[in-house]
């Protein structure tokens, strides 16, 4: 997000002291806005869907504060759950303080923990879609990338059984390796062809959702014993190490998004390459008479895209699940173009972005866990943000932001 | 009808593209609008079709002013309009794009055969040689213009704008389109005409107003002396900034070339058949209108489009086939007309824009070496005297003149052996613009060659060493100086027949 | 009617048991309505407390497990044999929460997971049995949601119970979407998609088979709305739970079903838990115990031949004693 | 022959000739394994017939029994054609003797792979239809949206909305026509919705087709945990099933296919030709067009750009959603999570495929309807081909399609947003 600030607040010579004040903080009303609508939203859905709600509000007329008592009570119980399920709750915090002690640290992080787990993935799967959009292109190949990073490292990582890093550092390798290629071939039709990756990718994405399964249909790439696709479990040296012991699932997967979104940084803005791509990516006209060859940065970025696509499907597997099925990773490629578009594709938005969802994801459990109320309200509240977040136009009528100035658009229609 | 406009004013911006225009047009006459390149006359047809609407002042229909909210109510009021940009529906046939928004509800569909039968009917009336079945989009410009022609007809209007009709036409499809306006102006039809062309005004207007900066400077009769219209239109000639001082050294060798060169156009003539050349050390000026050729000229040098036929060289070297990036290397500079779609790239910094190109010189182990970027970024900026708060400022944000600055400062920072410049001031302020006249100098001192485009006379003549005029996609043979400011203004309007030879295929 | 789960079930002094169902959701009409029918009994016979997470995929299964662990839940009952790895693992990280799987077991039982298997093959042999009984094209067919040891256990007992058919009465009987020989045959590839059901269903029925057995889960409704649009005297079997009782819509289209009864496994635990008795073990449930079996004849009762319906009889005491044996690689009744 | 291939292939040829050439030799190198496979299996015979299952009607094609080594001539016969068309060079006649060639190898793989079993060549055709329906309503829908101008991505979340209130609509009115009439209804929202936030919003409509995709996906997916497990009933709604016509039901061959099939069938059938008509016909149709290829043409001559926009959006969106409601009111009468499985974006490659024309959308989703039907087939009569690879198949094709057909252009302004200024 702080990379989108610094795109609409950039400070201009004759621009008045009060401008420049403005715009970021009409960048942040666009956020502050965006979240209150998605989470009205989702209140009106927690509302509709509560059956005891719904009896108060047959007779409101009545008695109106019998149900404007009980909604503030239900949506109040509901978010809270979300919020401490996320994050974790400030009576376990104080437990934990109190009484410093392996079981008090497990209630109060172990949300934390969840959160990161389900982020570094989301993150480093959200870098490599908005890698793809900062070169003008619309990577919706994610499920296809990710199911083959996920399968090629649940493979590599329980056939090689070497000492702890090797295995690790060779799955996630050939994963990236996989992955990229699989994305390159998008970019090489789209540069050859001039067929368009929408079309291509989400072909793409059935065509390798049924090659895992095949893959898993060969015996030598099954667990022994088992007639089920899924794969052995991957060998102890290719598996993540944690970061805070056995109590917590974080691992150094998180870690790695971290370096991740710092490697993207430095890959768009402190190499040739990066410039290229960006290039391109806001005018792919401007930049071939420029001297750069735009088939090739097509190729590029979708190579790199698949990549870390694949990569944040490795980072799952070796992370958390440890072996293959053909539904492992299957809802990280579609995650990671809301984290994409959330973040607006930049790498502290994709961070933030990630957390933000990984925690909704996290939260979401609680709340279907605790309250009743389906997991998929997370869902639904995401898709409100981030299509008023993507969406900008919307956003400025609705809050009468007119200093908000809007990126120009990155994709461009069909046209190859 | 009888139009008029009141002190009609329109700006875009800080533009202001109609200065209190005031004019009369009366019915059943055939009234020229003259003018240079942006002086505003398409501006100021569009807001008489309702396409724009005037920030001030009053059109009149027959004396009773009237306020137009789009071309519904323009054509509610019986006028119709020829685009300078032609409005056709590629996929569509003749008759459809000419009947399009007049097809009979039906609900057995559109009938066909009865719509083509009534364009053929409306044709053959005005003696317009067309083929209604055929498909616009593979149609010459000449017929296509002959479709718009017949779009208006085909309504019914009393008055008929056409923006630069003839501009895509060679001179029989001119002819023929005179002898339809001729009939229409005989049916008491008003016509208004926007036209650079001086032997056509003479031929068909029987009024003609000059406009130049959005304003009208003046009007006279058709039969008036050439010389004095020109004067009219170009106006005083400017002081020169520069004082003209012959090139030091002019090499033999040609470092561009470029050989019966075919290009389509999408709009005005395309070249058919262009030769030039530019040797070391000498700048060649190509006036003309814009619309002959110069579009397809800047984008087959710089390598965007293919030309159908031709060769280009740079430097010895065969580029018509090479992609931009072989030409960079071979020395080739470039500074765009079009500044905000091939020039610079205004979602990247400023300092971004002004090593693209040199990227990959300015990388140690593999990244980009900042130290040497800021440096060599903060002396162009200084050389170029770019007005900035910070080089990382994205250039979009800047003012067009200072774009401008940067776009140059980053062509000029490279070994170049020739700098292609298309309307190298466009939007600069003097100061600015004497800067990057005596660049343009300084570098052609050293032995660069430099191909200058430019709508401006007195740029190029100012500048050029040799001048050659591009009118209808050839380049008549060169002039020398002292300039004969008269013969090249004539020329530029088509006055010369060489300049439209080759111009048959329309 | 009450909030959407048991989540806010009224406080009973019961144990909390909560649910982790499998993708298809616990309105699948199958195993997992029956696991969670085992936990409504115990929410009102034992004053129990129960909640359930659905999965949305496989990258669910640990993330909900362990959300219930966090919470306490006096017992964990994971449904599917898919969630096998992530129990395994939350039992070895938590060793005082306790579970229940279904359909699986481990080899040894862990000290706090409850395995329970079911001798589907033996209920499927006889719903077999009776399918090709009733056939009047001698063909009957089957096809798979996924291909996992559970589904391939109650194909291979529907097989060889239409192929004992044969044998027994020297008819010419054919089993289409599943073959013995190649362990292979038809798989929607997931447990929700009905449409794909239905077009295999469509399929099967083209090629003749006039008994149809979808061992599919939630999708397998697609199966029998086929069947019914069909109507042409083709009849369906239905796994895991009596027919009629679950897809009372369908109940004119079934001849029988082969039962696995989760409820009463799930509920077990559910008492022993309360009652502090709850071990680490592994239940087998085979026809003798009443885990599994062919469930009630409805309307079509009149299409099975009475010689069968005797031989029936017959053959569930021979599979009882072990005298006559499906040959499922994945029998657990031995 | 070889150097006309030489030839062919040597860039002097368009593009789209050397793909159809390589898929000339890729025909020819299948006829010929066809060949290959028939004289190593068994020799035994396929049974031929021309049921489908549960529609008796009063008059029957006999059935017939044909040996196994039918094929190997119906392999010959492709090798025969599809070399025919390489040694044309990859010119004449071409479209004709590649679709012999595959017509040949489909057939004669189904005789190879039935040997010994009975492959109703009808059921497979009536298979394919029923497939083809929805995927054909769907892509009608996408067409109108992008001759308009308004790329649609958006299709699969229009088809699952379309099925989701189908369902319940259908469940509460205990009507499938009621679920049907809801459906439009919702279609015509969602499709107001898209249009609002694409035309006046000026959005990016690839980012908010996707976006919308996910937003119904997690909508819907929280009605079925959030009110369907507790009232089941809400989500249970009485089906529209295959309906005969008397009479025109018994006609032997057309009369299962056509007059004894979901009322879905016809509809698709119907919409053809009416979308056909209105989009390259009508009035209307010239004014979407234009609007989509070029809207300052449209304005210069007084057609309201942006109304245009939107009705054929909502249009679009009415047929999707209606399409939407036959995975629910049309099948199973139950709604479940993502049901609709991807076949909204099927259609929208069917769009691309089929050059943004009704008749060529129809064709491609036609054809996808007969791949997926086939892949069937041959599974149950137990093809030796991994199942996996078969179900590849389908898109592997379409991407070649895509890339063959890659000199299509797309509506010139399909996707950008109208200003006049
Ligand atoms: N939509 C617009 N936005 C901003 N500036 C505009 C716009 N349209 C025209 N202008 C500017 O207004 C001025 C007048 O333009 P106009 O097109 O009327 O000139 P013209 O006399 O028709 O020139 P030409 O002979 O080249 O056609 C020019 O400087 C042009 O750049
Ligand atoms: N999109 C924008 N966002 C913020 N500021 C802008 C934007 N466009 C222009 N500006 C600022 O507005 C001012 C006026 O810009 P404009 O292009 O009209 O300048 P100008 O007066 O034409 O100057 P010049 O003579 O150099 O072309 C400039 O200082 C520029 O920095
Ligand atoms: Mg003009
Ligand atoms: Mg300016």
């Amino acid at each position: 997000m702080a990379d989108t600030m610094r795109e609409t607040s950039a400070p201009n010579g004759s621009e008045s002291r009060k401008t420049r004040a403005v715009v970021p903080f009409q960048t942040f009303l666009l956020y502050a806005g965006s979240a209150l609508i998605a989470l009205v939203v989702g209140a009106v859905l927690i509302i509709v869907t509560s059956s005891d709600l719904r009896a108060r509000y047959s007779y409101f007329f009545a008695v109106p504060g019998d149900a404007i008592g009980a909604t503030a009570h239900r949506i109040s119980e509901v978010y809270g759950t979300l919020l401490t399920g996320a994050v974790g709750s400030p009576s376990a915090y104080l437990a934990f303080i109190r009484a410093p002690g392996a079981d008090t640290a497990g209630v109060a992080f172990s949300p934390i923990s969840e959160t990161l787990v389900a982020a570094a993935p989301l993150i480093v799967a959200g870098l490599g879609i908005s890698l793809a959009f900062r070169a003008g292109l619309i990577n919706v190949g994610g499920p296809g990338q990710a199911a083959l990073g996920a399968l090629t490292a649940a493979v590599v990582g329980y056939w090689l059984d070497l000492p702890f890093p090797l295995p690790l550092l060779m799955a996630a390798g050939a994963a990236v390796l996989v992955g990229g290629l699989w994305g390159a071939l998008v970019g090489w039709l789209k540069a050859r062809f001039g067929a368009h990756e929408v079309v291509t990718t989400i072909m793409l994405n059935y065509a390798a959702t049924n090659l895992v399964v095949l893959a898993l249909s060969f015996s030598f790439l099954r667990r022994p014993g088992r007639s089920d696709p899924i794969t052995p479990e991957i060998s102890e040296g290719a598996r993540l190490p944690g970061l805070f012991g056995s109590d917590f699932r974080v691992n150094i997967g998180i870690l790695v998004a971290i370096a991740a979104a710092v490697l993207f940084w430095v890959l768009l803005n402190r190499t040739p390459q990066g410039l290229e791509l960006r290039a391109v990516g806001q005018s792919r006209q401007a930049a071939t008479a420029l001297g750069i060859n735009h088939r090739r940065v097509w190729v590029g970025a979708m190579a790199g895209s698949g990549g870390l696509v694949a990569l944040g499907a490795a980072i799952h597997v070796m992370g958390v699940e440890h072996a293959m099925t053909p539904g492992t990773a299957g809802t990280l490629g579609i995650d990671a173009l809301v984290v994409a578009l959330l973040g607006r594709t930049g790498p502290v938005g994709c961070c933030v972005a990630g957390v933000i969802v990984g925690g909704m994801r996290a939260g979401g459990t609680q709340v279907q866990a605790l309250t009743g109320v389906p997991y998929d309200i997370v869902t639904c509240i995401q898709a409100v943000l981030v299509l008023l977040i993507a969406t900008p136009r919307v956003a400025k009528a609705l809050f009468r932001l007119r200093k908000l100035s809007i990126k120009p658009s990155t994709t461009h229609g069909w046209a190859a | 009808m009888k139009i008029a406009t009141e002190k009609v004013t329109k700006r875009f911006g800080d533009l202001v593209a109609n200065d209190e225009v005031s004019i009369e047009f009366g019915a059943g006459a055939i009234h020229a609008l003259l003018g240079e390149n942006g002086a505003g006359k398409s501006t100021y047809m569009a807001m008489l079709y309702g396409m724009l609407e005037p920030d001030e002042g009053t059109i009149l229909f027959d004396g009773k002013p009237v306020e137009l909210s789009g071309p519904p109510d323009a054509m509610a009021a019986g006028i119709g309009m020829v685009f300078q940009h032609f409005m056709l529906v590629g996929p569509f046939t003749v008759a459809q794009n000419v009947l399009l928004g007049l097809e009979p509800a039906e609900l057995t569909g559109v009938d066909e055969e009865a719509m083509n039968a009534r364009v053929a009917e409306l044709a053959d009336r005005y003696g317009i040689q067309i083929d209604p079945r055929a498909r616009v989009d593979e149609l010459s410009v000449g017929l296509q213009q002959r479709v718009e022609i017949l779009k208006a007809l085909a309504r019914d209007v009393r008055v008929l704008i056409l923006d630069e009709p003839t501009s895509v036409l060679g001179p029989e499809d001119a002819q023929a389109l005179f002898v339809v306006m001729r009939k229409l102006a005989a049916e008491g039809k008003t016509i208004l005409f926007v036209t650079h062309r001086l032997n056509e005004v003479r031929q068909v207007a029987s009024t003609v107003t000059v406009m130049r900066h959005g304003r009208v400077v003046g009007t006279c009769d058709p039969s008036a002396d050439r010389d004095e219209i020109v004067a009219l239109m170009l106006g005083e000639s400017k002081p020169l900034s520069l004082t003209y001082a012959p090139p030091p050294r002019r090499g033999k060798t040609e470092v561009l070339r470029i050989r019966d060169l075919h290009a389509a156009a999408t709009l005005g003539s395309g070249l058919r058949g262009l030769e030039l050349s530019v040797r070391p050390g000498e700048i060649v000026g190509v006036a003309g209108v814009e619309g002959n050729g110069q579009r397809e000229l800047l984008r087959s040098l710089i390598g965007l489009t293919r030309p159908e036929h031709g060769t280009i060289s740079i430097d010895g070297h065969d580029v018509t086939d090479a992609p931009p990036a072989e030409r960079t290397r071979l020395g080739l500079g470039f500074i765009a007309d079009d500044r905000h779609g091939l020039g610079m790239i205004g979602g990247l910094s400023v300092s971004e824009n002004l090593i693209l190109t040199r990227q990959r010189r300015f990388t140690k182990h593999g990244l980009l070496d900042f130290k040497s970027i800021d440096s060599d970024v903060a002396a162009r900026i200084r050389e170029f005297d770019v007005r900035l708060s910070s080089p990382q400022q994205l250039i979009g944000r800047l003012s067009g003149g200072n774009q401008q600055k940067v776009v140059i400062a980053r062509e000029l920072a490279r070994e170049l052996k020739i700098l292609v410049a298309a309307q190298p001031t466009r939007g600069v302020d003097a100061g600015a613009a004497h800067n990057i006249h005596s660049q343009i100098v300084a570098l052609r001192d050293r032995g660069v060659g430099v191909l200058l485009l430019s709508a401006e006379l007195d740029e190029v003549l100012s500048l050029s060493d040799r001048v050659v005029v591009l009118a209808g996609g050839v380049a008549a043979p060169a002039a020398a100086r002292p300039w004969d400011r008269q013969a090249i203004g004539a020329a530029m309007s088509h006055e010369h027949p060489e300049a439209v030879r080759g111009s048959h295929d329309g | 009617g009450a909030p959407p789960s048991g989540g806010a079930a009224k406080a009973g002094d019961g144990p909390t048991g909560c649910l982790v169902a499998d993708t298809a959701g616990i309105n699948d009409g199958g195993f997992n309505a029956l696991a969670w029918g085992g936990m409504k009994k115990a929410e009102k016979d034992l004053g129990a407390k129960v909640r359930f997470l659905q999965a949305r995929s496989s990258d669910d299964y640990a993330t909900n497990i362990n959300a219930f662990v966090k919470q306490g839940c006096d017992l964990i009952v994971t449904v599917g044999f898919r969630m096998a790895d992530a129990t395994k693992a939350a039992s070895a990280q938590y060793p005082d929460a306790k579970f229940v799987i279904v359909d699986n077991a481990y080899d040894p039982a862990l000290p706090n997971v409850r395995g329970t298997t079911f001798a589907t093959d033996q209920g499927a042999f006889l719903a077999g049995y009776a399918a090709a009984s009733a056939s009047h094209t001698g063909k009957v067919g089957t096809f798979g949601g996924v291909k996992i040891s559970p589904v391939e256990s109650y194909m291979d007992g529907f097989a060889r119970g239409a192929a004992y058919y044969g044998k027994q009465t020297g008819k010419d009987i054919q089993l289409l979407g599943w073959s013995i020989d190649r362990r292979d045959g038809t798989f929607i590839g997931d447990f929700n998609d009905q449409e794909k059901a239905k077009q295999i269903t469509r399929a099967l029925m083209q090629q003749g088979a006039d008994v149809i057995y979808p061992v599919a889960s939630g999708a397998a409704v697609g199966g029998y709305s086929a069947i019914k649009d069909n109507g042409n005297g083709v009849l369906g079997i239905k796994g895991d739970i009596d027919g009629c009782t679950a897809l009372p819509d369908y109940c004119g289209i079934f001849l029988t079903s082969a039962l696995k009864n989760v409820d009463a496994a799930v509920f077990e635990a559910m008492t022993e838990v309360r009652d502090k008795t709850f071990k680490g073990s592994t239940y087998v449930g085979t026809l003798k115990n009443d885990g599994t079996g062919i469930g009630p004849f409805g309307q079509n009762e009149g299409r099975v031949p009475p010689q069968a319906r005797e031989d029936l009889k017959k053959i569930a005491d021979q599979l009882k004693t072990g005298e006559l044996k499906t040959g499922s690689p994945f029998t657990v009744a031995n | 022959m070889t150097t006309s291939i030489v030839l062919a292939i040597r860039g002097t040829t368009a593009r789209a000739t050397r793909v159809r050439l390589g898929a000339a030799l890729a025909l020819a190198a299948l006829n010929a394994l066809l060949v290959l496979l028939t004289f190593r299996s068994h020799s035994g015979t396929t049974k031929i017939d021309w049921s489908v299952s549960g529609r008796e009607t009063a008059w029957t094609i006999p059935s017939f029994a044909v040996p196994t080594s039918v094929a190997a001539v119906l392999g010959a016969v492709g090798l025969l054609a599809a070399g025919l068309a390489v040694s044309r060079g990859g010119k004449r006649h071409l479209g004709g003797l590649l679709t012999l060639s595959g017509i040949v190898a489909v057939l004669a793989t189904l005789v190879l792979c039935g040997a010994g079993q009975t492959v109703s060549l009808l059921a497979l055709a009536d298979e394919s239809m029923a497939r083809a329906a929805p995927l054909v309503l769907a892509a009608l829908g996408g067409v109108l949206c992008e001759r308009a101008g308004v790329i649609n991505v958006a299709i699969e979340g229009q088809l699952l909305f379309g099925a989701f209130v189908g369902a319940i609509a259908g469940s509460a009115g205990g009507s499938g026509l009621v679920g049907v009439l809801f459906g439009v209804v919702a279609g015509v929202a969602i499709g107001a919705l898209f249009a609002t936030l694409a035309i006046r919003f000026k959005a990016e409509q690839l980012v908010v087709g996707i976006v919308l995709n996910t937003a119904i996906a997690g909508l819907t997916g929280f009605f079925v945990s959030g009110i369907f497990i507790d009232t089941p009933s809400l989500n249970n709604t009485p089906t529209i099933g295959a309906i005969s016509i008397p009479l025109l039901g018994d006609v032997p061959v057309l009369g299962p296919l056509l007059f004894h099939t979901s009322p879905y069938v016809w509809l698709a059938v119907v919409l053809a030709f009416v979308v056909n008509f209105i989009l390259e016909r009508s009035r209307i149709g010239r004014h979407i067009t234009a609007v989509g290829e070029n809207p300052r043409a449209a304005d210069a001559v007084g057609i309201n750009v942006q109304r245009v926009r939107f009705w054929a959006t909502v249009a679009g969106g009415l047929i999707i959603g209606t399409a939407g409601t036959y995975f629910t009111v049309g099948s199973v009468g139950q709604f479940s999570i993502d049901m609709t499985g991807g076949r909204g974006f099927i259609a929208l490659a069917a769009v691309i495929l089929g050059a943004w024309r009704p008749a060529g959308a129809i064709a491609a989703a036609a054809l996808f309807g007969f791949a997926d039907a086939l892949q069937l087939a041959l599974n149950i009569l137990g093809a030796p081909i991994p199942s996996p690879l078969l179900l590849c198949l389908p898109y592997v094709v379409t991407i070649i399609a895509i890339v063959a057909r890659g000199q299509v252009r797309a509506p010139s302004a399909d996707g950008v947003p109208y200003e006049r200024n």
